[in-house]
C-alpha cells in the first residue's frame, strides 16, 4: 500500500460554522498578531531584552489547531512560541511581564520569550533548543496514557528542527507505542536564514510520517479552516487510540529569524509579496466578509478588544516590578 | 543483620518505591526481558507488569526527554541509562531541559526524575564502556549527584532519588553489583547530601566514593599496619557536596587526599581540593593528594587496563608521600 | 508517486558467475564463521577479554556488499564488525590480535573486538556506541566528493541502531547533499534482548527511505547472490553520484548478543530452526551444488585453506606480545 | 599596531588557513548566507565558494560527526557550534568519537578538526544561550581546549588550531566578538598550550582566561590603586594547562585567585586551585581563592543577570579580603 502524505483542502463553505468558533478564531489571530507587533515595537525600542521570535504570519496554524484542544491537553512549542502560548490560553498580562523580565511574569523573569511556560494551561513549555521539546511531549503523552487519561499533546516543530535526530527518536517510540501526539511541523520556508530546501531532503516534511508508520497529512497553514478542520479529525482519532499523526502546516516567516534580524538572506519584495497574497488574517476576513458569515463591524470590534487588551499586557509588564536580585537563588531546587 | 548484593539492594529500592507510589515506573534498553544486565531488574516487570518495566528503543534522548515530559505530567520516572558511556548522547536532555526546568520556569514545576547510570571499569570493556563521568554533572546546577559504595547506601540513596523532586542521577559502578554487604530488613532511607565517615583515623583524611571508597579503605588498613591512621570519609553525593564533614574531618588530621576513578584532570577531586585550599588551608600540613585514572581514555588490553586502574597499592603510595 | 522500498528478488540462475567470483564469496563467508567460532570458543575458553558480539548467520550480508567494494571505498561498522572487516580485508592476524589485547593488533591492543579499526583498507571503524558510526560515514563521504574523489562509503547499522536519532541527522544531510553514501541496515530481529518490533515502529526499515527522498531497497540478507547483485546496482549509482541510498539485509542473529549472553528472552528452538532453515552458508553450499557451478571438493579446500588461516591467526595472536604498560601514555596527542 | 575586532581577527585566521591549504573547509549553521551570528565567516563563502563554506541542518551530531569523519577520510573541517549550549546535542560525538578515535585506533588516524563554540553571556539571552562549558571539555582526554581573550591570540591560536593534528575546540566568548585590539599585520602563530603572564604584579596570582580574564585586568587596576600589585594570568588554553607559567606566578606572589564566567563548582578554578593546592601549598600565604558564577542557571531578568555576572568589582572585593 502507498502512504503518500494525504493533502488536505480548505473546506468547500464556512456557512454553517458556528459565529462564536468564528468569531475566537478571528480573536485569537489577531491577539496573537497584535501582541507580535507590540513586542517587535517594544523590543526596538529597547524595552525588551533577549532573542525575541515573532510568529506574524503563522497565526492561523497555532489557533487552528489549539482550537481543538481542551485545556487539559499538553503542548510543546519552540522558541517562536508566543502564538501557541496565546492560543492555548495562556494570561496576556503575566505572558508579557514575562517577556519583558519582571516579577509577575509566568517564570518570575527567569525565563523570558524563549522560555515562557504555563503549566495551568498545559503549555509545557518554550525551547531554546531547536528540537529539544519532542522527547518531552512523548514523555508528556506516555503521562497521560499511564494515568488512564484521554488527554492529548502537541508538539510543534519548525522545518529546520525536523532534520534534529530528536525528531526520529520521538516519532518512533511514540508510534512503537501507539502514543496520543499529534507531530505539527510549521513549515514556514525558513530555518533561520537557510531556505529549507536547501538542508532538508524532502519537499514535504510530512513525507517522513511513513517512516513510523503513522498517517501524514499536509495542509495550507495560512487557512484557519483548512488547519481547524484537519486537526480535528487527527485529534478526535489521537484521542480515541489511533496512536500518533504528523501534520505539516505549509506556511510563511513573515518575519525576520529574530526581531533585529538584518535579513541578508532574503528580498524585502519575497516577504512583501506573500504577505501581500497569503497573509492568513487578511485571507480569513476576505473569506468570512466574502462568504457572508461575519460582518466588517463585528469583526473591528474585536480587533478593539483585542487591541486594548494587548496594551493593557504592555502596560501591566511595564509597570510591573522586576524581580530582586536575591531571587537569583530562588527555584533552583524545591 | 542479612546480607545481599548491590544489585539486590537497588531492586528492593525500586521494589518497595514502585508499591508504594503508582506513579514510578521504570524504563530503559533491556531491562525487562532479561531483567538489566546487571539483573537489577529483574522479576519487577512480573510484578508490576511490563508497561511500568518498559523495555524502550535505542533512543537515549528519546529515553530522557520523555523521563522529563512525563514528570512534567505527573509521573515520577526512573531512565536506566544502559551504560553511563551513553550519557553524552542525552547530554542535552540532561542539562539544558532536565536541569533547567525548575528554574527556568520559574519554579512552576517540579522534574522529579532518576537517572541511573552504570558506570566504572570492568572486564576489559574499553573506551566507551568503562567510563566515570560524574564530574561533569556536579557542574551542572538543577541537579543532585548521588553516587553510592555499597549495598546499603545504594538502597537507601535510591529511595531517596525517587522520592526526591528534583532530578538526581544515580551513579552505580558496575563493578559493585555483585558486591554483597549488610542491608537492614526494615524500611530507611539515606539522605542525599550527606558524606559519611566510615572509618575514623586521625592522620589523613581520604576523601573518596563508588568503587573506589573500597578501595581506599583497603589501602587504610594497610596504611594503619605502618602506623599511618587514615579518615575515610564516603561521600555519598557529590553534588550537592558536603562539606562539612570534609572540613571538619580535615581540621581534625590535617591532610587531605582525594580518589576517584575517574580522570584526574578536572574531577571531583579538583572541587573537593579546591574546597579546602579555599577554606581550610590553615588546617593543613602537607599538599592536598589527588589520586585518579591518568589523563587518557580507557585502554583495552589487560597490562594497559591494570596500569589505568586505582589500586589500593597507588592510593597508599600516593598517602605515603605526604608523610 | 508511491515510493515504497523496492523488494529484491535471488538471481533465478547463477550459472553465468565467474568461478572466482563465487570461490571468493565461500571464502570470505567461511572465514568470517570460523573466525566468529573461534572467538566464541577462546572467549569462553577465559583467552579473549572485553565484550565481543558475533556475526554467525549474516555473513551473506557482509560478504556480498564487500564484493562490490574497493579497497579505497570506505566502510564504517558497529559493535558487530568482525565480519565486516573480514570482508573488506583485513589481516587475520592483526585482527586476532588486536581482539587478544594484544600489540601488533591494529590497534596495539588499545581498542579490542568493539574498537576494531583498518584504515590500511578503508575500515574506518568499528564502533561501541550504538548508531555511532551514521555520521563520521557521511563525513567521508562529503571528504570524498570535496576531494574529487569517486569512493563510496558504506555505513552498516542493525534495526535497533535505526532508531537513533543520528540515523535521522546523517540520511537527511546525506541526502540534502547528495554524498556519495550507502546505508545498510542488517536487519537480523534482535537488539540485544528486545525483538526489534517491539521498539521499531514499522516493519520494513526501508520504509524510511522516502522521508529522505532516497531509494529504499531489501533484500533477503542470508541470500549472498541477492545481495551481491543488489549492492552492486545500488553501488555503481552512487559512485556515478546518484546520492545515497538505503538497503535493508533481513538477516537473523544466531549467536547471542554477546558471547556469554545467557538468551533468556528467546527459545533455542526458534534459534535453531533459523540456523537449520536459513543458513546463509548452507544455503550458499546447496545452490551451488544444485546449480553445479561449484563441487564438494571445491569447497572443502576452501574450507581447509580458510581454516588453516583461522588457525594460524590465532596461534600468531596467542603467541604475540601483550603491550608494555607503558604504553598507555602513547597515542593520546600526535 | 593597526587594531582589529576579534570578529575579524578570527576571519583573518579562516582566510589564511583556507588559502594555505585546500582541505580546510567549515561548517554549521547558518554561517554561509549571512556570514555568522557575529560576522565571523563573512566573506569567506565568495571567496571559497559555498562548497567550503556550507551551510548545515540543523543537526549538531551530524556536523560534528562529519567533521571528524571527513578528518578521517583526509580533510581538516572546521565545525561551527552556532552556541556552545548546543554541544551536550552532539556530546557523544566530541568525547566518544572525536576525542578517542586516534587513541583508541592505536594511533592509526588522526583528527585534525577545530570545533568553534562561541559561549558566555551576553544580551540577556537566558538559561540555554548563555553557557560557558569549557570544564566538561578539561575532563576528556584527547582534546585540546583553547579560550582567548583578546583579537590577536584569537587569530594565533584558532590559526594553530587548525593546524594541530589533534581535535581542538576553542570556544570564544560572544560579548568578546565586537572587541577590538591590536593584531599584527604578519602571519604568526600562538602556541596552544601556553599561559601568558600578561600583567607582571608581585602580590597575587590572578588566572583568568576568554572574557573574564579581561575583567580581572581591570580589577587589577583598580587593586594597584590601594596598593595590590596583582599578576594576571591569561591561560588561553584550558586543555592542556600550562602549569609551569602558574606556579611560577604563585611562587613569586605566594597568593592565587582564579576566575571564570562558568559557575563555580566543578570549574576550571577547580582544576587550577587543584594543581596548586598538590604542587605548590608550601608557596601560599593565603587561601586560593575561586571567583565563578553562582550555582544557578542563567536567569534572564536583568538584575537577575547582573547578580550573576562576574564583575571587576566582584574579582576585586575577592582579592581584597585575601590580605
Ligand atoms: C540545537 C540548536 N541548534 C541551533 C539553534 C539556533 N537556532 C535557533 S532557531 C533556528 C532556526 C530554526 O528553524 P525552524 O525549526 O524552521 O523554526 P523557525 O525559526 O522557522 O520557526 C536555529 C538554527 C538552536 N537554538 N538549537
Ligand atoms: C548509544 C548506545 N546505546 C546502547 C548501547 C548498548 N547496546 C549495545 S549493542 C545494542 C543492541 C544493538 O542492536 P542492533 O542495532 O540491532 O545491532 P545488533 O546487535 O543486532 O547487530 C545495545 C542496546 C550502546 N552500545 N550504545
Ligand atoms: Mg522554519
Ligand atoms: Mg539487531
Amino acid at each position: 500500500m502507498c502512504a503518500k502524505p494525504v493533502r488536505k483542502k480548505s473546506p468547500t463553505s464556512i456557512r454553517n460554522y458556528d459565529k462564536d468558533l468564528l468569531k475566537s478564531f478571528y480573536e485569537t489571530m489577531m491577539k496573537i498578531r497584535y501582541f507580535e507587533q507590540n513586542i517587535q515595537e517594544k523590543f526596538l525600542a529597547g524595552e525588551i531584552p533577549g532573542f525575541v521570535h515573532v510568529y506574524i504570519g503563522e497565526e492561523a496554524t497555532g489557533t487552528g489547531i489549539m482550537t481543538n484542544l481542551r485545556s487539559d491537553d499538553y503542548i510543546q512549542t519552540t522558541h517562536r512560541g508566543h502564538g501557541h502560548t496565546i492560543a492555548k490560553g495562556a494570561e496576556l498580562k503575566r505572558m508579557m511581564a514575562e517577556i519583558y523580565g519582571k516579577k509577575p511574569g509566568f517564570c518570575k523573569g527567569k525565563g523570558g520569550s524563549m522560555h515562557i511556560a504555563d503549566f495551568s494551561v498545559g503549555m509545557l513549555g518554550a525551547n531554546g533548543v531547536v528540537g529539544g521539546g519532542y522527547t518531552l511531549a512523548t514523555g508528556a503523552a506516555l503521562a497521560t496514557r499511564m494515568l488512564g487519561k484521554d488527554q492529548v499533546t502537541v508538539v510543534f516543530f519548525g522545518d529546520g528542527a525536523s532534520n534534529r535526530g530528536t525528531f526520529h527518536e520521538a516519532a518512533n517510540m511514540a508510534a512503537a507505542w501507539d502514543l496520543p501526539i499529534l507531530f505539527v511541523c510549521e513549515n514556514n520556508q525558513w530555518a533561520s536564514t537557510t531556505p529549507y530546501r536547501t538542508t532538508t531532503s524532502v519537499e514535504d516534511i510530512a513525507d517522513r510520517a511513513q517512516g513510523y508508520g503513522m498517517p501524514g497529512v499536509i495542509v495550507d497553514g495560512n487557512d484557519v479552516f483548512a488547519v481547524y478542520e484537519t486537526a480535528r479529525k487527527l485529534i478526535e482519532d489521537i484521542r480515541k487510540g489511533s496512536g500518533p499523526a504528523l501534520l505539516e502546516c505549509k506556511t510563511y516567516r513573515i518575519g525576520g529569524h529574530f526581531v533585529g534580524d538584518p535579513e541578508m538572506y532574503r528580498t524585502k519584495e519575497e516577504v512583501q509579496k506573500v504577505f501581500k497574497e497569503n497573509d492568513p488574517i487578511s485571507r480569513f476576513e476576505e473569506r468570512v466578509l466574502d462568504e457572508k458569515v461575519m460582518t466588517r463591524e463585528e469583526l473591528d470590534q474585536i480587533k478593539e478588544k483585542v487591541l486594548k487588551e494587548v496594551d493593557e499586557a504592555v502596560e501591566f509588564a511595564r509597570q510591573a516590578p522586576e524581580p530582586d536580585p536575591s531571587e537569583l537563588y530562588q527555584d533552583l531546587y524545591v | 543483620m542479612r546480607e545481599i548484593t548491590f544489585s539486590q539492594a537497588t531492586l528492593e529500592a525500586m521494589d518497595e518505591e514502585m508499591s508504594r507510589d503508582e506513579t514510578v515506573f521504570v524504563m530503559g534498553e533491556d531491562i525487562a526481558r532479561q531483567g538489566g544486565i546487571f539483573g537489577q531488574f529483574k522479576g519487577l516487570p512480573q510484578k508490576f507488569g511490563f508497561d511500568r518495566v518498559k523495555d524502550t528503543p535505542i533512543t537515549e534522548t528519546a529515553i530522557v526527554g520523555a523521563g522529563v515530559g512525563a514528570a512534567l505530567a505527573g509521573m515520577r520516572p526512573v531512565v536506566d541509562m544502559h551504560f553511563a558511556d551513553f550519557m553524552g548522547v542525552c547530554m542535552d536532555e540532561i542539562f539544558n531541559q532536565m536541569a533547567k526546568i525548575h528554574y527556568m520556569f520559574g519554579g512552576q514545576k517540579t522534574v522529579p526524575v532518576v537517572l541511573r547510570a552504570p558506570d566504572g571499569l570492568i572486564n576489559q570493556a574499553a573506551a566507551q564502556h568503562s567510563q566515570s563521568l560524574e564530574a561533569w554533572f556536579m557542574h551542572v546546577p538543577g541537579l543532585k549527584v548521588v553516587i553510592p559504595s555499597n549495598p546499603a547506601d545504594a538502597k537507601g540513596l535510591l529511595k531517596s532519588a525517587i522520592r526526591d523532586d528534583n532530578p538526581v542521577l544515580f551513579f552505580e559502578h558496575k563493578a559493585l553489583f555483585r558486591m554483597s554487604g549488610p542491608v537492614p530488613e526494615e524500611e530507611y532511607l539515606t539522605p542525599i547530601g550527606k558524606a559519611k565517615v566510615v572509618r575514623e583515623g586521625k592522620d589523613v583524611t581520604l576523601v573518596s566514593y563508588s568503587l573506589c571508597f573500597n578501595t581506599c579503605l583497603k589501602a587504610a588498613e594497610m596504611l594503619d599496619k605502618e602506623g599511618i591512621s587514615v579518615e575515610c570519609v564516603d561521600l555519598r553525593t557529590i553534588s550537592p557536596i558536603d562539606k562539612n564533614t570534609i572540613l571538619e574531618s580535615v581540621a581534625k588530621t590535617t591532610r587531605l587526599a582525594v580518589v576517584h576513578e575517574a580522570v584526574k584532570q578536572g574531577g571531583v577531586g579538583a572541587e573537593i581540593s579546591a574546597i579546602v585550599a579555599e577554606e581550610a588551608i590553615d588546617y593543613l600540613d602537607a599538599p592536598i593528594v589527588r589520586v585518579g585514572a591518568p589523563f587518557t581514555p580507557v585502554p583495552f588490553a589487560k597490562p594497559l587496563e591494570q596500569a589505568y586502574r586505582i589500586t589500593p597499592e597507588k592510593v597508599a603510595d600516593a598517602i605515603r608521600k605526604m608523610f
